[in-house]
């Protein structure tokens, strides 16, 4: 099987209120698979289970890694970051008093390891690490297009570079499956049309697998392999992106019964 | 600029604080030999400092929300924001080079109480330093730190008067053993939000102090522990005088190091790991940073040189007590943090020296130091946030070719 | 068995008894003590609990509210006594002055210290808080006295408490009724007046409450000013029974309160009344079994482990973060 | 009756609204659709207060309110259902009705409309005495309305009142909806991601792109416009 991840059964609750309902969804490897469906559909809140940042009520969240297959369910969120899961949020979250730069550093916080002593001291494999991560971070900075803002406070920036660099610092922490969270949600059409470029180039450069939460349907439909819709916590449809647009389940789902002439 | 309406209000608000201020500001009575004294003088002041205060307030209030709305982001500014650095550095060098010059020549010029009290002005640059790691980087409020002094002092103070420990074998003793009292305090409670956090810490420093002065059979109680052996050069016993210029270059020595090792923490893996944690909890887990182990390393830090400062004011004074430990230099050295700006060394350094020397030097200042002090908390944070010096970050240069720094 | 056996007999008998009723009546004495101190600890803490309800914030500045309450009721007694005032007028007068000041007090803090910082970083206003504290404390002691001044007992003595007196004081028995009916009013204030649904609808949901209709505004004005009024009301009772007073002792009081208000789930008013009396009788039987000198580190170490393995408080419900 | 003249509004640095042109007539239904992050709420909360205008110009019944604050214009007749509903959650079903009428004082009436509620949702009848917090969703966002309704509004605006919502039950809301504007003429302002449902609903629709009005026409036309059907499923 060539999957990365492979959500079984996935139940989220909240008081009662039950968020995700059984939910099922597999991430190929390489692919970018589009999240879709209404607001509250449990969307963001499956982002937050994969993540660590909810602990699932039950399911399995199994993620393949070069090292073999595990369990990432209930872990906390450093850890599954470090096993190759990154993220962007919905609004925006930066480090906003930090460098462009440094935000980007912060993300190769996981794949570094100089201690306190290392920082005072200075020895030869520090300087080394810490050459590296610039470098790293530089690079990927300059992929983002950010290059110009290296030393600019992550605050200053104007929206849609904000936007840019969040995907930026998730990249750093070199992910085996990247999920980006609304990533257009306030771009215009230019800027929308930039990050369709950006996320393709990220996925072919980097061979990891995308996937995002979008209610931009174009852009879904143009950079996707496969969508997924979900609505009220549940999988309610999975295919192609033009086999999505046909379908009628979706179509109720989306714009209300009547719509489907 | 002034109008009408703003005098009106402005009068009324010093109505109001006269009248506010009344009971307390202009009667005194000695319930025991049943004498009022009014003093009507007192409402004069208020009346006139809160009009003059008013317009003041309004001024820089309307100037902070008229800052707010114009965008301060600079587009072109790049190229001169880097050769800005480079010409600074150059001054900077010879700004420090004088410096450490005079501090050099100072005690051979100054008498033994002007050493001493520069002294304790370095103490607190060191003592605010290391506060600044916990509050000002890693942005973790901690009212107790003063509780880590007093462990410091005390571990010199007992291993000196029990087991005769010198000053050299406890600096980095009291040191380890404070910092293990961090990471002790600092595992259950960094779970806790950023405002229950700096009540506990609060509450295990009052703890510490309570405990000594009620402690004796371990701590001597309130009346503390005296004749602690000032630090030796080499074995040798000096005299007051040149002992007091020893430790004024102790501290030189030991804030130096404190500025080097801060500095280089703070552009450090470790020091983005507690910037990002200050920032945003959420995102910097997701970005793989483990959350407790990096508050703990930056508590048990922060905790390493109140320690260290701890052990050298007990060798200064060379006499201890618990009254030397409580809320209130918590709360002065949260001052110098906060006026200083939270993150940057030179501030933090700066602020030390103006709220520890303006007292010893301007006598009728030193009764309201304290006043002074919860004043100024409570202004920063209304019209300077980020402190008189905020922190700038390192910028990072890259050529043409786009190659490394 | 000889004579004397049966005297010893008796004796330990007799001895046992006696002590039996010592017992009690120092268990009583515990009790009803720390039932005292906690109606005054739910005082003050109802106005951390209020404010902290509506904006989030310790007020840290709380306790000098009570300190600034007790001292004003100082002056004003004295000068009423110097006038030749008598027994309960001064006390009346005194509160009443007390409470006003207070709650101009809490009213200008708000405004200086709060209001300009409610859509900063959460810390400011914490750190703000702190700084006013810090410097109402030295205010008073330099506009007054360092010194410990002695506090005038206002609080009568009554016939009919006087075989009891030893056991449960007149004064302890005023300070319980007038928190008790405080509190009976606090209630009624904010389950059925308008300003009460204003104040519970905007602890509850702020923006929802301006949608309403609501000047959030001047609700939270008025909460500070009642919390103040309440911390008042506990500064001149607590101080007229102990006898005395200085500019520190809202420091203590208001950590104490503090932690009576998160005992009971910090933002709930039941809560606060509970945490008050818990923390009383905590107070009260440790000091009375165990020991005094380490009075306060007990209610500390209450305050940390509470807040550490149950941070919403006894009855308090807790709080999903949201991303 | 409403008009919004060049509103500009920022949240923070960012620029949420940049130029909203809308204006509602007594009486009409009138809808703001547009995807996440366009800019609706943010055009509804300017109306409310909530967030200030900071620059252009809002009209209610030819008055400006763009520099009122938030209860003062509630107090003029303007009642917002906002997103997600915000049901004071520790308060009964009656207690957040009686919030709802908060800025009233004319008793005998609020009992009248409590009355006309409670036959509008008879479900709410049911449940007056549970506390907010515990009711279903549908049942919060009926709750929601009524609230809003207690006010005796000019003006209900309306935030994504489907959201979450079971479609039979969106149906329903949407029909009340259009009982309330039949029956009081209320102006209504809804604004909605579930398009087709609105524009059946409205007399005239706004479409909105990042901070902007980019179509606005009667909601027939918009309906079977080739734009808005691409921008809702990418046909």
């Amino acid at each position: 099987m060539d999957n990365l991840l492979s959500v079984n059964g996935l139940i989220m609750d909240f008081g009662g209120l039950r968020a995700l309902e059984d939910l099922d969804l597999h991430v190929k490897k390489g692919e970018i698979l589009a999240l879709i469906g209404p607001n509250g559909a449990g969307k963001t809140t499956f982002f937050n289970c994969l993540t660590g940042i909810y602990r699932p009520a039950a399911g399995d969240i199994c993620l393949t890694t070069p090292g073999g297959s595990m369990s990432i369910a209930g872990l906390p969120p450093h850890v599954i970051t470090k096993k190759g899961i990154a993220r962007t949020f919905q609004n925006i979250r930066l480090f906003p008093n930090m460098t462009v730069i440094e935000n980007v550093m912060a993300g190769r916080h996981c794949r570094t390891n100089t201690g306190i002593a290392g920082a005072i001291f200075r020895g030869r494999a520090a300087v080394k690490e810490e050459l590296e991560v610039v470098e790293r971070s530089y690079e990927i900075i300059k992929k983002a297009g950010l290059a110009r803002y290296v030393n600019e406070l992550a605050k200053n920036l104007p929206y849609g570079e904000q936007r840019r660099l969040e995907i930026a610092r998730a990249l750093a922490t070199e992910p085996l499956l990247l999920l980006l969270d609304e990533p257009a949600a306030g771009l215009n059409s230019r800027e929308t049309k930039e990050l369709d470029m950006l996320i393709s180039e990220i996925r072919d450069l980097y061979k990891i697998s995308i996937l995002l939460i979008e209610h931009d349907m174009k852009l879904v439909m143009s950079i996707s392999d496969r969508v997924a819709v979900m609505d009220y916590g549940k999988k309610i449809a999975e295919g192609r992106p033009d086999e999505i647009s046909r379908n009628s389940t979706v179509i109720k789902a989306y714009l209300g019964e009547e719509f489907v002439a | 600029m002034i109008n009408f309406s703003d005098i009106k209000k402005s009068l009324l608000i010093s109505v109001w604080f006269m009248f506010l201020t009344f009971p307390i500001m202009v009667i005194r009575v000695n319930p025991i030999d049943k004498i009022v004294e009014w003093r009507w003088l007192n409402m004069i002041l208020v009346g006139a400092a809160s009009f003059i205060a008013s317009f003041a307030w309004k001024h820089y209030f309307d100037k902070k929300e008229k800052g707010k709305s114009v965008k301060t982001f600079l587009k072109s500014g790049h190229t001169v924001f880097i050769n800005n650095i480079a010409d600074k550095k150059r001054f900077r060098l010879s700004f420090a080079f004088i410096l450490f010059a005079s501090a050099i020549i100072f005690p051979f010029i100054f008498s033994a109480y002007q050493v001493n009290i520069i002294t304790t002005a370095l103490v607190y640059v060191v003592l605010g330093l290391g506060l600044n790691i916990v509050v000002g980087i890693a942005g973790l409020l901690d009212l107790g730190y003063v509780a880590f002094y007093a462990v410091g002092a005390y571990s010199y103070g007992l291993l000196n008067h029990h087991f005769g420990l010198g000053f050299w074998a406890v600096l980095p003793a009291g040191a380890l053993i404070a910092a293990l009292f961090g990471i002790l305090l600092g595992f259950p409670v960094l779970r806790l939000r950023g405002d229950y956090l700096a009540i506990v810490t609060l509450g295990f420093g009052e703890i510490i102090r309570i405990t000594l002065e009620n402690w004796n059979e371990f701590s001597s109680g309130p009346s503390g522990i005296a004749n602690i052996q000032r630090p030796s050069l080499f074995g040798l016993e000096l005299s007051l005088q040149s002992a007091a210029v020893y430790i004024y270059f102790l501290m030189i020595a030991l804030t130096l190091f404190t500025v080097f090792v801060v500095k280089r923490l703070q552009n450090s893996r470790i020091g983005r790991a507690w910037l990002a944690l200050r920032e945003d909890e959420t995102a910097c887990e997701a970005m793989g940073i483990n959350k407790t182990k990096t508050k703990l390393s930056a508590f048990a830090l922060g905790a390493t040189w109140a320690g260290m400062m701890g052990v050298m004011f007990a060798a200064k004074t060379t006499f201890i007590n618990p009254a030397s430990f409580t809320f209130h230099e918590s709360a002065m050295i949260l001052s110098i943090v906060v006026l200083g700006g939270m993150g940057s060394v030179s501030g933090v350094t700066a602020a030390a020296f103006v709220l520890i020397l303006l007292p010893e030097y301007l006598r009728a200042f030193s009764d309201f130091r304290m006043l002074f002090f919860g004043a100024i908390l409570v202004i920063m944070m209304i019209f300077r946030p980020q402190g008189l010096v905020s922190g700038a970050r390192r910028a990072y240069r890259f050529n043409k070719a786009d190659d490394k720094i | 068995m000889g004579k004397r056996g049966r005297n010893l007999h008796r004796d330990i008998i007799l001895k046992f008894n006696f002590d039996s009723v010592r017992f009690m009546e120092y268990f009583f004495e515990l009790l009803l003590g720390g039932l005292t101190r906690g109606s005054i600890y739910a005082l003050i803490a109802l106005g951390y609990t209020m404010v902290y309800g509506i904006i989030e914030l310790i007020n840290f500045a709380h306790g000098e509210i009570y300190m600034i309450g007790a001292f004003t009721a100082l002056i004003v007694a004295s000068l009423l006594t110097i006038y030749g005032f008598h027994g309960v007028s001064i006390l009346i007068l005194a509160s009443v002055a007390a409470v006003i000041y207070s709650s101009a007090y809490g009213f200008t803090i708000e405004k200086i210290a709060y209001k300009p910082l409610r859509r900063a970083p959460r810390l400011s206003p914490l750190i703000s808080a702190i700084g006013m504290s810090i410097f109402l404390q030295n205010y008073v002691r330099l506009a007054q006295t360092s010194d410990f001044l002695p506090f005038p007992s206002l609080i009568p003595e009554f016939g009919f408490m006087r075989d009891y007196e030893h056991i449960f004081s007149s004064a302890e028995l005023v300070i319980f009724i007038a928190a008790a009916l405080i509190m009976a009013m606090l209630t009624f204030l904010v389950k059925l007046t308008r300003m009460g649904m204003a104040m519970r609808a905007s602890a509850q949901d702020r923006k929802m409450a301006m949608l309403s209709g609501v000047d959030v505004d001047r609700v939270i004005s008025v909460t500070f000013i009642t919390g103040s009024a309440l911390a008042a009301v506990g500064g001149v009772l607590i101080a007229s029974h102990i006898g005395q007073i200085n500019f520190s002792i809202g420091f203590i009081a208001g950590i104490k309160a503090f932690t009576a208000a998160v005992l009971g789930g910090i933002g709930s008013i039941p809560g606060a009344v509970l945490g008050g009396f818990f923390l009383g009788w905590a107070e009260s039987f440790a000091t009375g079994y165990v020991s005094s000198d380490y009075e306060d580190v007990f209610a500390f170490a209450l305050l940390v482990l509470i807040l550490i393995f149950k941070p919403e408080g006894l009855i308090g419900r807790s709080k999903a973060n949201k991303v | 009756m409403l008009e919004l003249i060049d509103v500009e509004a920022h949240y923070g640095n960012i620029r949420a609204l940049k130029g909203v042109n809308i204006s509602l007539s007594e009486g009409e239904i009138v809808t703001l659709i547009g995807a996440n992050g366009a800019g609706k709420t943010t055009t509804l909360m300017a109306v409310s207060g909530i967030v200030p205008a900071s620059a252009g110009e809002i009209l209610f019944m030819g008055k400006p309110i763009h520099e009122l604050t938030p209860d003062r214009i509630a107090s003029l007749g303007i009642s917002q259902v906002p997103e997600g509903r915000h049901i004071f959650q520790r308060m009964s079903v009656m207690e957040n009705l009686h919030m709802g009428a908060f800025t009233r004082r004319d008793r005998k009436e609020i009992k009248r409309d409590l009355e006309y509620v409670f036959e509008l949702f008879p479900v709410l009848t049911e449940r007056r005495h549970q506390q907010g917090g515990t009711l279903s969703g549908g049942e919060q966002q009926m709750l929601a309305i009524s609230r809003a309704l207690m006010a005796r509004p000019k003006l209900l605006l309306l935030d994504e009142p489907s959201l979450g919502l079971a479609p039979k039950i969106v149906k329903q809301i949407f029909e009340i909806i259009r009982k309330i504007n039949r029956e009081h003429n209320t102006t209504v302002f809804i604004v909605e991601q579930n398009a087709n449902l609105a524009l059946q609903t409205a007399d005239r629709g706004y479409v909105m792109e990042n901070g902007s009005v980019v179509l606005s026409d009667e909601c027939s036309k918009l309906i079977s416009n080739d734009k808005v059907r691409e921008a809702y499923l990418g046909i």
